[in-house]
């Protein structure tokens, strides 16, 4: 259809304007901006500040620490986006590192284990696919129903056992690092991964969609966007690396436990929120969400480093995440102040 | 036929109100089940002693759930419930302790700590416009860490305390247990405000249509800041009563608390994105989820079950709820006539029928060509 | 399993640094060593007490003391823990193993590092350590419970346990011998191992429970100070106050108000206090080369008096004290 | 209930306002009249951004006057509305209230000076009961400060009765279509005894019959000197009730005139500031090969046994009652919602049940009826509102870049003339008939072969009405089949080729364009033999 729908008349073009659609100055006024600010300034702090920070040792360490937040907060990002939460992503880890211990046991090899576990942690998450699209039930709720659910499983599945004996090959594998650079296997497999859902989030059809379905999800249902396949398969997506979290948790501490990586979703939450995402869906970006990851893990190590207490660590771990909220919101108060201020002067001035 | 399409619209509205009521019944029910299921494998399931315990277990946590149905039905969520509760029952404990404290100044000693808890997330929430999650979420860390700076690795014991005052935790006023009897007061007050107040009824508007809810002209901030000054004063006192109760207090004191309270406040009902749900139902949830605890106890299940039994039977309530609201939804639909909404002679009433021969059509025909 | 890596073909020998050096028993204890104490958790009042006997110790051989540790009782923030004492170049960690085997990757980095790993209260893999000093003979304990409450119900009757977490392991060693223990008494039933999670609501849940699933229980064995503080609670408020027995591993200063009302004669415990103090002495015997944990070898702790290494880098710190209403009152933690 | 105005002093009533034909609204209120205005607006300006909503407004409102506010949209009607109401405070300029400067410091505090809002987007509480809704906040109350179910019930009956409105008062506001919301609405501003009555196009989702009786009421009002402020984009609606009419051009004040003084051309020439062309500018064409062919659809309940096609090049429309089944079918044939059976066919080949994305492969497109909900997103850019149905098209391996993006969404809002600051706005802050525009941009651009348009000029002014109107003639021009569903009768009979008239979820006739005139079309609709 080659449409000259209607001439082109007085056409109602924007001024340009300093601050141009992606203008450098706008980004680093974005949230994404003051908190990669911050981590870098976090970094530089830690390093000359804190002895031993620096160190590769440390490095790797502290990169370690904070692999499963970092796995578990991609796909997390992803339904937050899209208006949706997955609190149940903690307790979904903990029931594949219990069912790694059983079929362990059970004489299967980790080759196997693997890929089965992986399965069942998509089930899972496709359990919560299926309850939030197909009943149309809140996903908070579901989730903390099967935030319950799935950790009591974990326990049924191994009880009071634990399960250590797993192959040196793997639990090594995990805390070798590339070569003499202090980067751990594992970091390399977030770096993939982040790769893979931050192309999927931010330059495919999809990701669009992810954020026309958070803002409002009827409309883009009339846009033609299967937000319920969308919604299901995303809970799923978010299922398959919490037991992909599983495997590397339980590698990683040579230890498949019930209650692995317990109250770990609260932590998944803060991230993704101080990452700049929006909680009512339809804003956020995965940049942001990574750096606030580093941000996160850098902050902790180097407190942890220079002997600062559980309670202060606690008091940052709060402050940060309500702050994260908090400035952007001072900043557009400010400037509206700022702007009345002005008016009011030049209606002053003029008359 | 006009009435005939009230009536049935009526029915149809009554049913729904059936429902909601329905929601209370079924946990009655429910509750009614168990019991009666546990006590044919134990009959002293159902003895004295064992429904005051099971009374005494839920008290705090209904108590927590009727303030969180505050912020719930108003679209937002009080996730630091735990960390208050335990900053409050520790400094009780600690002023017992030290200084020898009245009774009557330790319980408000610990609903001020509470309420001043409620006034920062108020503060957040209302006025800065920050989302309750992410609000309570930072201050459920930021309070438990002024709660971990506090205790130092202190435990208050028992003994630190006024036996009057562990009375209270687990004494009884005419066989009733004390505990239970505050939270049922407390409940029967909040439970009639939210029915019978203007701003009982704000507080569902609010979560209704927040947008809508400023229109109207309701302060939404201000009732947004009572209510969570309000929960944060019931889970100040809620500490209190814990201090009571258990004698032993820590640092760690109700730490992960906020989940079972969200799972009772939504097993009994309450919905999470706010507008419904009542005190009632609330704490009748927690009441159900206490209950079921007992009782997989005293039906010998496996301990390593009962977190899976919890989690299916939340998952179990909030499906039956969707499918009766779907099923009430069905019914008004198929029971409103279609186009049936504007009634020449409605209910009789005074206005003039229009000329009959002025067909009543979804037109607004222009150039006022049909209007003489 | 289909040529894979499978347990059978998994025969692991991942032995921890093998510690080649010899000892010397006449080393002077080393001045100014840096010792740190990794707690399960921070604001476990009886870590707190526990960590405080090793402040004591450290101070009377000159080190340096701290305590450090999460605030969850948690394997992997454990871990993290460590891997910064390891950072910092601590001479000695004295740690509660959260998890067994969690932290021994963490802990074999840190001894390969030269860092002399001590567990205390609660052991890692034997791989992970150096030596582990233990509170109490896991079978002595057992048994002395049992005892204990054999002599309260008179040798009969149905009994609980009521346990910490399903995978404490402490608990589960001592319930072993427990069970053992019980086949001596044909009088006695144990009918039930509850869990209360550590947790005082829960703990104390679980109680009433076990006494309403059975009426006629005449005792109850709290192998855990949770347990049996909110299991006392329970039963000084109830009418099973003074006919169901409680006995079990429970802190003085909770259990004061309930040995003085009747409703427990008698518990037991190992003074905390004094197993931090050893596992300090101990840490820094190993970092002064008096000892490397073989069995056999002896070192002295300070006003404890001279130990010595048992099977596995064992060090027993001495039988439990029992408490009862006649010298309650002379403990303080 | 008492609705009858207690403030009716003798001297108010039956009061005409006479003004001045060239008083161009800051003029000050001469000696001779009779009043002065209860509630005044000076040089009233609001900034959103760097977008003048507002720009020097001033507006009098005597006791006892109906007046209208015209413009086209996002000429600042529902800013001045809402600065009235409490929501927006203004930047500059003062609102008088009996002569006094007074500042609304919330919307409660406007209400309890007396001004009841009728908003453009229906406010209601869905989870409470219609009487909860009306009486919210200012609940009758009995002893203890509790609320008197009893008497707000009374109150709530005697309301519907004088309004004629046979809803049950106990139902829940949710599910309630449209039309029942906008009298809820009603009901609300009544019961509120108010002496500035602003109703923001109240009757964009009304029948013909419940305006009528809207205005019933709205002139015993003005009888009894309440001042009324009446917004619609329908011209005869506003020559039917309104006495005096204030023009509004890009938030900028243009006249304030009685009634009687403007004709209707110079009316619309102030609104648009220049003349229109042809109100239905219809370019005959010859229908080509059927485009979309619909079988004995039926949706349980809702709609029965539908059948009909539409060829290339022609414009069908869909007339009927409100609530006849119109969406119903629309979104039955693009996916939305699922039939229980019949059949829908595009070109020749049968279309999966239940399935937009098959629909928009097939070449159909669907502008839905509430644009707010349905239609955009508010919150995103209005480049990626635009582009958001072709991004499949857009991408290259797979991957989309912004260019692309802001190119296609550039020359989209160029080709239907958008008003926009930058493409990169939120669209929620343009205009109701903007807002269409990026609406009609994002699935013309996917370049349907079929168009379904749901009341496409819903809420929309005049000018951009035209320009619609010429939109779809020239769509079904070049070949494309389109199938419009609206309420506006003229509308009906002025674009469409064949008019299909729906009954109670049948179709019940359809006419040619040499048939269809209201006459017939009427008595389909209600199902009656044409007189
Ligand atoms: N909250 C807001 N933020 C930013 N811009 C706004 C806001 N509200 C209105 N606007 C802008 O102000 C202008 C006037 O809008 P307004 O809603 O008053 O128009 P209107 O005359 O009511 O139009 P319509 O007839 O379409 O309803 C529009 O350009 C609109 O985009
Ligand atoms: N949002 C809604 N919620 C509940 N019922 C609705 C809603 N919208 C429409 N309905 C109902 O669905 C039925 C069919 O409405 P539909 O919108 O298809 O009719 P229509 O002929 O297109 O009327 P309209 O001119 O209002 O669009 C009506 O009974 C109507 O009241
Ligand atoms: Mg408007
Ligand atoms: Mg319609």
């Amino acid at each position: 259809m080659s449409t000259t729908v209607l001439p082109p008349k007085e056409t109602s073009e924007p001024r340009p304007s300093a601050f141009a659609e992606h203008s450098p100055l706008r980004r680093l006024l974005s949230w994404e901006g003051a908190i990669t600010a911050l981590l870098i300034f976090a970094v530089l702090a830690a390093s000359f500040g804190v002895e031993g920070f620096a160190d590769s040792f440390n490095l790797t360490n502290a990169q370690l620490d904070i692999v499963e937040i970092a796995i578990l907060s991609l796909t997390l990002t992803l339904l937050v986006v899209i208006g949706e939460i997955d609190l149940s992503i903690a307790s979904n880890l903990g029931m594949c590192s219990a069912l790694m211990g059983v079929l362990w046991n059970a004489g299967l090899s980790i080759e196997t284990i693997i890929p089965i576990t992986i399965l069942v942690g998509a089930v899972a998450g496709a359990l919560n696919g299926f309850l939030v699209t197909v009943l149309g039930l809140p996903s908070l709720a579901v989730t903390i129903g099967t935030l319950a659910l799935y950790r009591g499983l974990a326990y049924v599945l191994l009880g009071d056992k634990a399960v250590a004996d797993f192959p040196v090959d793997y639990t090594s594998w995990t805390s070798k690092t590339i070569g003499s650079l202090p980067i751990p296997n594992p970091t390399v497999l977030v770096i993939i991964l982040a790769i893979i859902v931050g192309i999927l989030l931010h330059a495919t059809p999809i990701g669009r969609s992810l954020y026309a379905i958070g803002s409002n999800k009827e409309a883009a249902r009339f846009a033609g966007i299967r937000v319920k396949r969308i919604t299901f398969w995303l809970f799923v997506a978010s299922g398959a690396f919490a037991g992909l979290a599983a495997i590397i948790y339980t590698f990683r501490f040579s230890s498949a436990r019930a209650d692995n990586a317990n109250g770990l979703e609260l932590t998944v939450v803060a991230a993704v929120l101080l990452g700049g995402v929006s909680i009512f869906g339809g804003r956020g970006t995965l940049p942001g969400v990574i750096v606030a990851v580093l941000l996160v893990g850098v902050i902790r190590n180097a407190l942890i480093l220079d002997d600062v207490a559980p309670d202060t660590l606690m008091l940052v771990t709060g402050g940060l995440l309500i702050i994260s909220v908090l400035a952007p919101n001072a900043v557009t108060w400010g400037r509206e102040r700022w702007r009345l201020r002005k008016l009011a002067q030049k209606a002053a001035s003029t008359s | 036929m006009t009435t005939a399409v009230v009536e049935k619209q009526r029915s149809a509205a009554a049913l729904l109100g059936r429902l909601a009521k329905a929601r209370e019944l079924g946990l009655l029910v429910a509750l009614f089940l168990l019991f009666g299921a546990t006590a044919i494998v134990n009959p002293r399931f159902i003895g004295v002693q064992s429904l005051k315990d099971i009374l005494l277990n839920t008290a705090i946590v209904a108590l927590l759930a009727v303030g969180q149905t505050l912020v719930v039905v108003t679209r937002n969520i009080d996730l630091s419930v735990g960390s208050v509760l335990g900053l409050s029952a520790f400094v009780t404990g600690l002023l017992f302790a030290d200084h020898d404290i009245p009774i009557v100044v330790a319980f408000a000693v610990g609903i001020v700590i509470g309420a001043v808890c409620g006034v920062v997330n108020g503060v957040l929430v209302a006025v800065c416009r920050i989302p309750a999650l992410v609000v309570t979420l930072g201050t459920m860390y930021v309070f438990r860490g002024i709660d971990y700076w506090l205790a130092g690795g202190r435990q208050v014991n028992a003994a630190d305390m006024p036996s009057a005052f562990l009375k209270i935790g687990s004494g009884s006023i005419a066989g009733i247990p004390i505990l239970p009897l505050i939270a049922l007061v407390l409940l029967a007050a909040a439970a009639w405000g939210m029915r019978n107040l203007r701003s009982g009824r704000e507080l569902y508007a609010i979560g209704s249509n927040p947008d809508a809810a400023r229109l109207a002209g309701i302060p939404v901030g201000r009732r947004l800041f009572v209510s969570f000054v309000l929960t944060g004063a019931l889970s100040g006192l809620a500490g209190v009563l814990w201090a009571a109760r258990f004698g032993t207090i820590d640092a760690t004191a109700a730490t992960g608390f906020e989940l079972n309270v969200v799972a009772a406040v939504v097993v009994g009902g309450v919905a999470i994105f706010g507008g419904s749900g009542t005190v009632v139902g609330a704490a009748l949830g927690a009441l159900l989820l206490s209950t079921i605890g007992s009782a997989l106890v005293v039906l010998k299940v496996e301990a390593l079950w009962e977190r899976a039994i919890t989690g299916a039977l939340l998952l179990l309530a909030i499906t039956i709820d969707r499918v009766l609201a779907i099923r009430a939804e069905r019914a008004l639909r198929a029971s409103a006539s279609r186009g049936a909404t504007t009634v020449p002679n409605g209910n009789g009433a005074a206005p003039p029928p229009p000329p009959a021969d002025e067909p009543a059509v979804a037109t607004n025909v222009s150039e006022g060509s049909t209007r003489r | 399993a289909c040529g894979g890596t499978t347990k059978d073909s998994n025969d692991d020998s991942a032995a921890g640094p093998a510690s080649s050096a010899s000892a010397n028993p006449d080393a002077p204890l080393k001045e100014g060593l840096k010792i740190a104490f990794l707690p399960k958790q921070v604001n476990n009042p009886y870590f707190t007490v526990a960590d405080k006997g090793g402040e004591k110790a450290v101070k009377e051989f000159k080190g340096t003391y701290k305590e450090v540790g999460p605030s969850d009782a948690s394997a992997s923030s454990q871990v993290q823990y460590i891997n910064t004492l390891t950072q910092q170049g601590q001479d000695g960690i004295c740690v509660s193993a959260n998890d067994a085997n969690a932290v021994v990757p963490a802990l074999t980095q840190a001894r390969q590092r030269g860092v002399k790993v001590v567990t205390f209260d609660s052991d890692a893999a034997v791989a992970g350590r150096d030596a582990f000093v233990n509170q109490a003979d896991p079978e002595a304990l057992g048994r002395t419970e049992v005892q204990l409450l054999a002599k309260q119900i008179g040798e009969k009757g149905k009994i609980a346990i009521l346990s910490a977490t399903p995978n404490a392991t402490n608990q589960n060693a001592w319930i072993e011998f427990m069970k053992d223990e019980l086949k001596k008494y044909p009088g006695m039933e144990l009918v039930k191992v509850a869990y209360g999670n550590d947790d005082d609501q829960k703990s104390f849940q679980e109680t009433q429970g076990l006494l309403q699933a059975y009426p006629d229980l005449k005792g109850i064995i709290s192998p855990t100070t949770v347990g049996i503080a909110a299991a006392a609670r329970y039963l000084s408020g109830s009418p099973y106050k003074g006919k169901v027995a409680l006995t079990g591993l429970g802190t003085p200063n909770q259990m004061r108000q309930y040995v003085k009302d009747g409703t427990v004669k008698q518990f037991e415990l190992w003074d905390p206090a004094k197993l931090g103090y050893l596992c300090a002495y101990a840490a820094a015997a190993l970092s002064s080369g008096q000892i490397t944990g073989k069995e056999g070898e002896k070192f002295k702790a300070g006003e404890l008096g001279e130990y010595t290494i048992g099977k596995d880098g064992a060090i027993l710190l001495g039988p439990p004290q029992v408490f009862e209403a006649a010298n309650i009152d002379q403990f303080n933690f | 209930m008492a609705l009858t105005r207690t403030v009716s002093a003798t001297a108010l009533k039956r009061f005409i306002p006479l003004i001045g034909k060239t008083c161009n609204g800051a003029c000050p209120v001469s000696h001779s009249e009779p009043s002065r205005p209860l509630l005044s607006l000076e040089g009233v300006g609001k900034t959103f951004g760097a977008l003048r909503a507002l720009d020097g407004v001033s507006l009098d409102l005597y006791p006892g006057e109906v007046h209208a506010l015209m413009g086209e949209n996002g000429a600042g009607k529902s800013t001045l509305v809402r600065i009235l109401a409490g929501v927006h405070r203004p930047d500059t300029g003062v609102v008088r209230l009996d002569g006094e400067e007074v500042t609304f410091a919330d919307p409660a505090a406007a209400r309890d000076a007396g001004i009841a809002v009728i908003y453009q987007e229906p406010t209601l509480f869905g989870d409470l009961s219609v009487t909860e809704n009306v009486f919210m906040g200012r609940q009758p109350l009995g002893r203890f400060r509790a609320i008197d179910r009893k008497a707000m019930r009374t109150q709530v009956e005697a309301l519907f009765a004088r309004l004629g409105v046979a809803l049950d008062p106990d139902r829940p506001a949710s599910g309630l279509s449209i039309a029942d919301q906008q009298l809820v609405e009603i009901a609300k501003a009544l019961s509120l005894n108010a002496r500035v009555i602003i109703m923001d196009e109240p009757t964009a989702a009304l029948s013909s019959r419940e305006v009528e009786r809207l205005f019933t009421v709205a002139r015993t009002l003005r009888e009894d000197g309440a001042a009324l402020v009446f917004i619609s984009h329908r011209l005869d609606e506003v020559y039917a009730l309104c006495d005096r009419v204030t023009v509004l051009r890009d938030g900028k004040f243009v006249s304030a005139d009685p009634l009687a003084d403007v004709t209707e051309d110079e009316l619309v020439r102030r609104m648009v500031g220049r003349d229109l062309d042809a109100l239905f500018p219809k370019i005959d064409t010859t229908p080509g090969e059927v485009a979309l062919k619909v079988e004995r659809l039926t949706r349980e309940g809702v709609f029965t046994d539908v059948s009909f096609e539409v060829r290339a090049g022609e414009i069908v429309a869909l007339a009927g009652l409100v609530g006849s089944g119109r969406s119903e079918i629309a979104r039955c044939v693009f996916g939305i919602d699922k039939y229980d059976a019949g059949s829908v066919t595009v070109r020749g080949s049968s279309l999966k049940a239940g399935r937009p994305t098959a629909a928009i492969d097939a070449g159909i497109a669907l502008v839905p009826e509430d644009r707010r909900q349905q239609g955009l997103v508010m919150e995103l850019s209005i480049e990626r509102n635009a582009t958001m149905t072709q991004m499949g098209g857009l991408a290259r391996f797979g991957l989309l870049s912004g260019r692309a993006e802001r190119a296609r969404a550039k020359e989209w809002s160029t080709r239907l003339q958008l008003k926009y600051r930058r493409l990169s706005d939120a669209v929620g802050v343009l205009s109701g008939g903007n807002q269409q525009k990026v609406v009609l941009a994002k699935w013309l651009a996917t370049q349907p072969k079929v168009l379904i348009v749901d009341e496409p000029t819903r809420g929309i002014d005049v000018g951009t009405k035209a320009e619609v109107h010429r939109l779809l003639s020239q769509l079904a021009s070049e070949g494309v089949a389109v199938l419009m569903i609206s309420s506006e009768l003229p509308e009906v009979l002025g674009m469409a080729d064949r008019v299909l008239v729906m009954r109670e979820g049948r179709l019940a006739a359809e006419f040619d364009r040499a048939d269809a005139t209201e006459e017939t079309v009427l008595s389909a609709a209600v199902g009656r033999r044409a007189a």
